[in-house]
């Protein structure tokens, strides 16, 4: 049998009284890439932040890789790796401190955490600003060391929440060969509003809608028209 | 209206009579104080109402974080309402009390400073919240800083115990230190007071209840 | 809990790392103390002295004011750069982020004090060293406990519209309660324990002891409903 | 002071209260009839 990677049964998140996410019911199988859609103010940040922990749900019930976010915070957040639209590295910092600074909150082996920079860097280009402090650096390096944050510790769950925004071509490349060559490697969710590189990118799709689930199913039969 | 809140409010009538007669006909004149003494009663009873509405803020602001419902927000956002109006209560008829005891509104007394500072952390709990826009946030982090808070409220409390203060101490380890007449009177003072308090607690809770629920209500239609 | 430490220690040195790369907080911070101190002598300076029991309060109330500028930012700056989000999507418990920044801010204010105090002493005309072994006790539970209010504070003024002006009104409440019990203790250090006044029956050494349950409970109570502040 | 002064004091106080009491009861009197108005309005709308 297969632990789903994500599960949702009827999850439903307010704020306050605003209804965000209303009664949504939905599953990532382990595995490929998953597509949210939707237009702004549908409940993809809200379900991503739910998914990530940050967000206690107020009604139904979510396992994300079979734990409980909310019992079981640590495990989840062990498991996965979050890419935002800020980037979350110290300014102050050099790339190399920011990466070691996670890497202690991450709990991760020394030499575990060594060949992943060694690997990651290398792929992503950006092993000459290792040293460099974060405030120098352009915003696609910093993008680039924010993924690479984002993979040091080798998580099981990729959350990519609006990753291509604002986001220069060359990055997009790389990070889109990378995505690539892990589909079958890693579960990863990526949430977009444009449907275009969300058809090319995704295995499968859920889109919602003020909250509610419109539709889900394999990308083939994904209509961007809707 | 239900008959329940119909009694509790004819309970309330009957002991705020009985404690008025009480105050100001049947208790003695004290030995030192005279007639003063009747302004303890109206001292007494709602400063301890307060530290119990403080401590409703507390026990709100767990409820409100374990469970999640609003209703507990709302309750403890009331709660520190009622309890500053009590706190006032408590520092007007206490300066009134100094002036006819040590003959000066104002003595920077330990008690009275604390007291002091706790009506300013309360007052600043709830400006706080209003600075908060968010709703989910302002109960989340409103509960939080009532958590926080209630150190101040055991400090002032202990207050005439760590300083040396001018402020009797009437609740002694071995009982209460005055007549019994006094007692009495104080006693009935404390009930009804406490129901006071709920009353108004309940009557307030309602008030901001029916104002989120039209909040909520004009929010989804817009 | 051992991992939750080593993470506190992890955030705590990445903050000082960082305030030391920055150099200009922390002089601005010991600047204000500075001016606080000059604003103050004008209040209370008769006859060309301080009376010490006026000076050693002062101590606290200008630690007190300084830690504003010090502890305002150790959430803040966080959640406007959005860093926090990291710090809460990492696999460590919430008490742990709380307890690295209360490290960051003790440290902070540590290094803030150790010009401070002897240039106030001096300025004012008092001495701590009548009684080094509490004096040394009094200033680092003190600032602990400054550190342990501050950060919390902090915390609380993220969610706000008017994030500066709202730091005051949350750090006030909660650190007042501390701050009377510093300013009594350092009161008996300058002047000794004979020459205040205490309750009947009390000790320096209980007063220690209510600030250090005070401290404690702040501690306590913080952490244990950090989660809560992480998780907006 | 005289016990004409704390008469007044009494009646001051317990005066506030009780408007207090019963301007609050007027206005929940007042909001929940609002409401109840509010609600049933929208009963039509929902679903």
């Amino acid at each position: 049998m297969a632990v789903k990677a994500v599960e949702t049964h009827e999850l439903t998140r307010r704020y306050g009284y605003r209804v965000a996410l209303r009664k949504v019911s939905l599953s990532f199988t382990t595995q490929g890439i998953h597509g949210l859609f939707g237009s702004n103010g549908a409940g993809k940040t809200t379900l991503m932040r739910v998914i990530s922990t940050l967000l206690r749900p107020h009604g139904g019930t979510i396992s994300v890789m079979g734990f409980d976010p909310q019992e079981e915070a640590e495990e989840v957040k062990k498991r996965i790796g979050i890419v935002g639209d800020k980037v979350l590295l110290y300014e102050e910092l050099t790339g190399f401190e920011n990466l070691r600074f996670y890497s202690k909150l991450y709990g991760l082996d020394q030499q575990f955490f060594e060949s992943q920079v060694e690997e990651l860097t290398d792929r992503f280009a950006i092993k000459t600003w290792l040293q460099e402090p974060v405030k120098n650096l352009s915003t696609g390096l910093k993008k680039r060391f924010d993924i690479v944050r984002s993979l040091t510790h080798n998580p099981e769950l990729l959350l990519l929440d609006e990753p291509f925004s604002g986001l220069d071509k060359d990055t997009t490349d790389v990070f889109w060969e990378y995505l690539n060559e892990y589909r079958n490697l890693r579960t990863t969710i990526v949430t977009t509003h444009n449907l275009e590189y969300g058809a090319a990118l995704c295995d499968e799709y859920v889109t919602l809608r003020k909250g509610v689930v419109v539709s889900q199913g394999p990308i083939s039969e994904f209509d961007q028209t809707l | 209206m239900s008959r329940n809140r119909l009694i509790i409010l004819g309970i309330t009538a009957a002991i705020s009579l009985l404690y008025i007669y009480m105050t100001w006909i049947f208790a003695p004149p004290d030995v030192q104080l005279g007639e003063d003494v009747r302004i303890f009663f109206q001292h007494v009873a709602p400063a301890l109402v307060a530290y119990g509405l403080f401590g409703g803020t507390l026990l709100c602001g767990i409820m409100y974080l374990w469970k999640g419902e609003m209703k507990y927000d709302i309750i403890g956002a009331v709660t520190i309402k009622l309890g500053l109006l009590f706190t006032t209560i408590t520092l007007l008829t206490g300066m009134m009390w100094a002036n006819a005891a040590w003959h000066s509104y104002w003595n920077w007394d330990p008690r009275e400073t604390t007291t002091l500072i706790l009506w300013i952390a309360y007052a600043c709990i709830l400006a706080y919240r209003a600075s908060v826009s968010d709703r989910e946030s302002r109960a989340q982090f409103g509960s939080i800083f009532g958590i926080v808070a209630f150190p101040m409220v055991l400090l002032s409390y202990l207050s005439i115990r760590i300083w040396d203060t001018l402020h009797p101490i009437v609740i002694e380890p071995t009982g209460l230190n005055m007549e019994v007449e006094h007692m009495m009177t104080l006693f009935v003072a404390m009930i009804a007071m406490t129901l006071i308090g709920l009353i108004l607690v309940d009557l307030t809770y309602r008030i901001d209840l029916a104002n989120e629920k039209l909040m909520r209500i004009r929010m989804e239609r817009s | 809990m051992t991992s939750g430490l080593s993470a506190a220690l992890a955030i705590a040195k990445k903050d000082i790392v960082t305030q030391f790369r920055k150099k200009f907080e922390i002089f601005s911070m010991f600047l204000f103390a500075l001016i606080a101190v000059i604003a103050f002598s004008f209040a209370v300076v008769s006859g060309g002295s301080v009376p010490a029991e006026v000076g050693s309060a002062l101590l606290w109330v200008i630690i007190f004011f300084t830690g504003m500028f010090g502890f305002a930012p150790i959430f803040l700056s966080e959640s406007e750069t959005g860093t926090l989000r990291g710090l809460a999507t990492a696999p460590i418990p919430a008490w742990s982020v709380y307890l690295g920044k209360v490290f960051y801010g003790f440290v902070l204010m540590g290094i803030v004090e150790v010009f401070l105090v002897p240039i106030i002493s001096v300025l004012f005309g008092f001495s701590i060293l009548n009684d080094p072994l509490l004096a040394f006790g009094t200033i680092a539970v003190g600032t602990l406990d400054l550190a342990a209010v501050g950060s919390m504070a902090s915390a609380l003024s993220m969610p706000s519209e008017s994030k500066s002006t709202v730091f005051p009104l949350v750090y006030f409440p909660t650190a007042t309660s501390g701050l009377m019990l510093l300013i009594e203790l350092t009161k008996i250090v300058v002047l000794g324990s004979g020459a205040v006044v205490i309750g009947a029956g009390l000790t320096v050494l209980l007063i220690f002891d209510i600030l250090l349950a005070h401290l404690i409970a702040m501690l306590t109570l913080s952490a244990s409903v950090f989660h809560f502040a992480l998780s907006p | 002071m005289q016990q004409v002064e704390l008469f007044a004091v009494a009646v001051i106080l317990w005066g506030g209260i009780f408007l207090f009491l019963a301007y609050l009861f007027l206005r929940m009197i007042g909001i929940e009839e609002q409401l109840r108005i509010v609600e049933s309005q929208i009963e039509g709308d929902i679903e």
